[in-house]
């Protein structure tokens, strides 16, 4: 295995892109490490990131938005007040992946590309509307990170390309974000079911809405059918099993030591009420 | 005399008996007169046994003494962990 | 010298003193299995199979010998050929001959000289595989039509006409079972199924053999038992006992999984293969959990009768258990104790050893009781529900006590399972108000401890402090237990008592740290050690003092003449007739050997309150109460650790932990990950309460503690969740989609 | 295969260390710098038994390369005491009796320690979330959290 440290994300492609064999890209490390312990992938060429200069900043950037750097760890957003004020389901998805030690080095960009269905991170940043910039040998392209995953271990970027920043769009006003997930224990476990929702209001209504499933399917997927079911409503109790109910339709689980079908199906819908309620807490100014 | 209670699947190797009666001072006295008696016991007791007289277990002693009005279980080998 | 139950009298004991390795387990220092490194030594990695059941066609190590760095590679081939029984059964196990059995199997090993040399050449070694149908499953692999696993494996006790998968069987009981039904008023049938669950200690098998040419050498490892470990590794490599030496490390948990061989004669072998280089071997996590003994999986029949008081006239008990492919499944102790909660006339159990494509399995905390205990405790529940009877006054009522006759035959002595009983009655925890979707559940256990080949040495040094050798590892404290029973005895302080753990080659054979026995077999041998050494001060003090010895006594750590007719003399402390003990005769050391058969069995009484998400099954624990028999409590911080302990592993089996095989036979959750062990977050404070029945057997009244707290969390949980949703939940582990499900189904009628 | 030089801080002290690419940080404490109180228990992450902390923040360093250490500043167990003086959280797992084998210790220790570091005042329940990635299979985690609590509101006390 080669080991290497470029200073920029155009050395770090080209690197990449001229690789033979396998590559992997190193930001926090807690999915590449598992799998060459584990004998699943080692890497003929390991390109750490964390040299680059800017992998560790938070922006605000001047929409209000956020800009993230590929190697900011897990506890350094949920340290991050403004940002968690600003989205708490977001941040809340990235801070349950793994323990306090797995938080203090896995980073929201490698959960994205290591393409699970199951990663907690992917789910709140599709609902939230966030955006990577994608740097290749040709040059750098903006892509929603919805696009990422195409499969399970599978991404839509091409040989060569990897991931420079992140994108998170400003919060705005009367706005909410949760993320929920399901596992057996209460820490620890991967996602048996995953669900994350973002919505806006006016008034009491619902005018905007995003809602995304994780583990329920080959990747983490927005579901529209889930965000109608609430836009335009208060969030009353039709809303909300019409939302139950277009989450489980959407659910294209499979059976596994993690969890069944059926049961994979029936959270999918418990989740998706329990967490648009807290987004809709939030966006009427709840902080909890 | 001793009389020995043997566990329900033994009876098969005594003739059908649960309880049996043997001779013998110790421990080790009565097994060896056991399968004296009855040598369809000899492969249980060779697997290994504990035994217990008037309530105390003895997982492997052969030396134990065992008195005439004794009460004499055969039990299984036990294991902890 | 008096040692009777005068608990008033006690001077330490039930005192709660730092522990003496304290100091260097806080600061990194203590030295585990894997912490363990000595000059020119090799690194040994292990081959395993990757499939269930597979003929070995043919293994190539050209590629891995021809690596730089390998100097060695063994397979069966240099092991010896011939053994019978056991010991053949360890030798298969420990490295696969003609099949391999199980996924995770070793079926060969290599040492090199680094660590990931040894693993790279480990990949290098191609097997040649001719795969063949396997089960996993311990009802399917006695239906017809299951591949035979090993033919012939059957001992005398399994009568004609089974499947040859069963290999042992056991059929036990007494009274008369229609008589006992026909009293009933309730009779109640049911069927029930356990997971395999791990030990799941942290610390992973480590080891660091060496041995040469000539079979001699040493071996340094964490286990629960050298003597075991010698015994078994020298008979799988056919050398002989004494010639190798085993010291035990500090050891990072073992609960029953270190008392048997893994890869301590793979390193052996290594190493003379290697030309007598030591070689460390340390497995990963996978290997643990994919190739060394979880629990046996259960499915059991229970048939129970009981009178509208409460009073059970019959039990009768069918238990299926799997142990790997090895004879071994510890059905022999659940045919013995599934009631012995109880008294009961008219009892009967059945049980099966049965073989199946999964990994030898080890002892783990109660061994064949906690399955057993699912059943039978989730069975009275169900009656005591039906019947509208209290849990606890029902259990009061048929209770086990002083003179009952027991299930499995003799009767008990003096046991706690009255006063647990009572105690957890007493609590506030079983008064404590529940909410909606709240439940309380209520399940007593047993264990009925052990003796064992016990040796043990304790030697008086120059400023009369005392040396105290013991051949049970410490794995939760019991040096410090040691300590406090020898302080006693010499009526010393703690301070000046050192215990060590010795090797082999300095003591007796000793069993492991097992069957909840250390504390209760090397405390009584410490303790009778110590009377031969006061025994001889007092010798020496006579000798001195021109008196006969009988008419010295020994008191508070002096040797004082026995009354005024024996003389005036001021009494001479441990501390002077140790100083001059180089002019009055040379050293002073007591010795005890023996196989004590005193001890008596632990019950104990667990109530734990849960609530239920009735939208995901999801259950938490909300408190949890130990109630158990210590006879008397050494050192009370470690007696509830242990119950606390096994407490935290039964939930951990009844609600998540198992061993989940696929279609293929290979083990899909070999990872902490996926096996899943409470973690802190899951777990609320385990509230316990100590019961003191002294054993009679024991000098200060100790009865082992360590087994019984993991034998009713499996049914107190399983009654908690009937309590708090109807629902009767009759296979472990009661994950959350089997109650969702079960609830769903429930709401449908 | 060629191994990289790798210059960090260890409890203080400056190390180097060659070692493979593919070498965890685990692996380099203990087998080239000899410090073995951290510990392997998984591999993996799911354990905890490794812990330390890199530049004040807490890992695993079996899920960190050792190539990564460049430069860094790393703490382990054995850098915790001050000479013959315990940290108080290592007082009060020996007093509360809150290890019985011993071997999830380390790792625990360094969990809390960096816990403490930044909430000096934690509720039981934050406590159980952030030592969830460290288990224990002896205690039941009872002992352990009481010393924790202990060990805390002792500090506060003389800080």
């Amino acid at each position: 295995m080669r080991f290497h440290s470029p200073a920029s994300f155009e050395d770090a492609a080209n690197i990449a892109a001229s690789a033979t064999g396998v590559t992997r890209f190193l930001a926090g490390g807690t999915d590449v490490l598992v799998q060459l312990r584990a004998d699943i992938v080692e890497p003929d060429d390991l390109i750490d990131v964390k040299q680059i200069a800017g992998v560790k900043d938070i922006t605000r950037r001047s929409d209000g938005g956020w800009d993230l750097g590929v190697a900011v760890a897990g506890a350094e957003m949920t340290e991050h007040a403004a940002l968690m004020a600003d989205w708490p389901g977001l941040v809340e998805g990235m801070g349950l992946i793994g323990s306090t030690q797995v938080q203090g080095r896995a980073t929201l960009v490698g959960n994205l590309c290591n393409a699970s269905p199951a990663g907690d991170a992917s789910p709140g940043m599709m609902a939230a509307g966030v955006t990577v910039t994608v740097t290749g040998p040709n040059g750098t392209r903006e892509v929603a990170v919805e696009d990422v995953p195409t499969a399970p271990g599978r991404t839509s970027l091409e040989k060569g390309e990897v991931v420079s920043a992140v994108h998170i769009p400003a919060r705005g006003a009367n706005g909410g974000d949760a993320y929920l997930r399901f596992i057996p224990r209460t820490e620890m476990d991967i996602a048996v079911v995953g669900c994350g929702v973002n919505l806006r209001l006016d008034g009491d209504i619902v005018t905007e809405a995003r809602v995304a499933l994780g583990a329920v399917a080959p990747t983490a997927r927005l579901v529209q059918d889930a965000a109608d079911a609430i836009i335009g409503t208060t969030l009353d109790d039709a809303a909300l099993d019409a939302l139950a109910a277009a989450a489980e339709a959407a659910c294209m689980p499979i059976d596994d030591k993690r969890g069944t079908i059926e049961f994979r199906t029936d959270v999918a819908g418990v989740l998706a009420k329990r967490a648009a309620k807290i987004a809709y807490a939030r966006a009427k100014g709840d902080t909890k | 005399m001793v009389e020995i209670n043997l566990w329900s699947g033994l009876r098969r190797f005594a003739d059908g008996k649960d309880k049996v009666e043997v001779s013998g001072k110790t421990v080790g006295e009565i097994l060896d007169d056991l399968v004296a008696r009855y040598p369809g016991m000899a492969p249980v007791i060779k697997a290994g046994v504990s035994i217990s007289v008037d309530g105390e277990i003895i997982p492997t002693g052969r030396r134990e003494p065992v008195k005439e009005d004794s009460e004499v279980f055969l039990l299984q080998r036990l294991k902890g962990g | 010298m008096a040692l009777d139950n005068k608990n008033n009298e006690f001077k330490v004991i039930g005192s709660t003193p730092n522990r003496p390795d304290g100091l260097d387990k806080v600061t990194g220092r203590a030295r585990f299995g894997a912490d363990i490194s000595v000059p020119g030594m090799l690194h040994g990695a292990v081959v395993r199979s990757p499939h269930a059941h597979a003929k070995i066609v043919k293994i190539d190590a050209s590629k891995a010998l021809a690596m730089k760095g390998v100097k060695a590679v063994i397979t069966r081939a240099d092991f010896p050929e011939g053994l019978e029984g056991e010991d053949w059964n360890l030798q298969e196990n420990a490295m696969a001959g003609e099949k391999a059995l199980y996924d995770g199997h070793a079926v060969a090993a290599v040492a090199a000289t680094s660590p990931l040399a040894a693993r790279d050449a480990a990949k290098l070694i191609e097997v040649e595989y001719e795969v063949l149908l396997h089960v996993t499953d311990v009802d399917e692999a006695m239906k017809d039509g299951a591949p035979a696993i090993r033919e012939g494996a059957a001992d005398y006790s399994v009568p004609e006409g089974l499947h040859p998968n069963v290999v042992r069987f056991f059929d036990t009981g007494m009274g008369d079972l229609d008589k006992g039904f026909a009293e009933a008023d309730l009779v109640v049938e049911r069927s029930y199924t356990t997971e395999a669950a791990h030990q799941g200690y942290i610390e992973p098998h480590a080891c660091l053999g060496q041995m040469g040419a000539d079979g001699r050498g040493e071996l340094w490892c964490c286990t629960q038992g050298h003597w075991f470990i010698r015994r078994m590794s020298t008979a799988v490599l056919g050398v002989e006992t004494t010639n190798i030496r085993v010291t035990p490390s500090e050891i990072g948990g073992g609960f029953g999984g270190k008392t048997t061989i893994t890869i301590e004669p793979l390193s052996l072998a290594l190493s003379r293969k290697a030309g007598g280089a030591p070689v460390k071997m340390v497995m990963n996590r996978g290997e643990v959990l994919r190739a060394t003994g979880p629990t046996s999986s259960a499915s059991m029949d229970i048939k129970m009768g009981m009178t509208k008081d409460g009073k059970i006239t019959a039990a009768h008990g069918t238990f299926r258990m799997q142990g790997g492919a090895f004879p071994g499944a510890p059905v022999d102790v659940t045919t013995m104790l599934a009631f012995a909660n109880y008294t009961i006339e008219n009892v009967h159990h059945i049980g099966y050893d049965v073989i199946t494509n999964r990994p030898k399995q080890a002892a783990y905390r109660a061994p064949g009781a906690p399955m057993a205990a699912f059943a039978v405790e989730s069975t009275v529940d169900e009656m005591c529900r039906t019947l509208g009877l209290d849990p606890i006054e029902t259990r009061l009522k048929n209770a086990s006590r002083d003179g009952t006759r027991s299930t499995f035959g003799p009767k008990f002595g003096p046991v706690g399972l009255v006063e647990s009983l009572e105690a957890a009655r007493d609590h506030a925890n079983y008064k404590m108000p529940l909410g909606p979707n709240q439940g309380r559940g209520v399940a007593s256990g047993y264990w009925m401890n052990w003796g064992g080949e016990t040796s043990a040495s304790v030697a008086m040094s120059e400023d009369g402090t005392v040396t105290v050798s013991v051949g049970t590892p410490d794995i939760g404290g019991s040096r410090a237990s040691m300590a406090l029973m020898a302080a006693e005895a010499f009526g010393i302080a703690y301070e000046n008592v050192r215990v060590n753990i010795s090797d082999t080659g300095a003591l007796g054979v000793n069993e492991p740290t097992h069957g909840s026995r250390a504390t209760y077999a090397s405390g009584l041998a410490t303790i009778k050690a110590a009377e031969e050494c006061i025994t001889k001060m007092c010798k020496r003090a006579a000798d001195k003092w021109g008196i006969d010895a009988d008419a010295v006594i020994w008191e508070d750590g002096s040797a004082k003449p026995s009354g005024p007719n024996a003389g005036e003399f001021d009494p001479l402390s441990i501390g002077e007739i140790c100083a001059e003990m180089g002019e009055t005769g040379g050293p002073i050391s007591g010795h005890y050997e023996g196989s004590p058969t005193g001890f008596s069995g632990s019950f104990g009484t667990h109530v734990v309150d849960v609530e239920i998400d009735p939208e995901t099954g999801h259950t938490t624990v909300l408190r949890y109460l130990v109630v158990q028999d210590a006879g008397k409590a050494i050192h009370p911080a470690y007696v509830e650790g242990q119950f606390q302990g096994g407490a935290a592993q039964g939930i951990g089996w009844a609600l998540n932990e198992e061993y989940i095989y696929g279609e293929d036979g290979r083990l899909q959750n070999p990872v902490f990950l996926d096996y899943r062990i409470p973690v802190a977050s899951d777990l609320p404070m385990i509230d316990t309460v100590i019961v003191e029945v002294p054993n009679p057997g024991h000098p200060y009244g100790v009865r082992g503690v360590g087994e019984t707290g993991i034998t009713p969390p499996l049914p107190a949980l399983a009654n908690a969740i009937a309590d708090a949703t109807g629902l009767r939940m009759r296979g472990l582990p009661m994950t959350p989609p089997k109650i969702l499900a079960a609830l769903k189904a429930q709401k449908n009628g | 295969m060629s191994k990289v030089h790798v210059t960090t801080t260890v409890n203080g002290d400056q190390a180097e260390f060659l070692c493979e690419p593919r070498e965890t940080l685990l692996d380099c404490l203990r087998d080239k710098l000899h410090l073995t109180g951290s510990k392997e228990g998984c591999g993996t992450g799911d354990c905890g038994a490794c812990s330390v902390t890199v530049d004040d923040r807490l890992v695993c360093s079996c899920l960190m390369l050792g190539v990564e250490a460049e430069g860094k500043e790393i703490k382990t167990i054995e850098g915790m005491a001050d000479g013959e003086n315990l940290r108080p959280l290592q007082a009060k797992f020996i007093e509360h009796a809150a290890l019985q084998c011993g071997v999830c210790t380390p790792g625990i220790l360094v969990a809390s320690e960096a816990l403490l570091k930044k909430n000096p005042d934690p509720t039981e329940e934050e406590l159980r979330y952030w030592l969830a990635g460290n288990l224990c299979r002896c205690t039941g985690y009872d002992k352990i959290i009481r010393a924790v609590m202990d060990a805390a509101a002792e500090m506060r006390e003389t800080s």
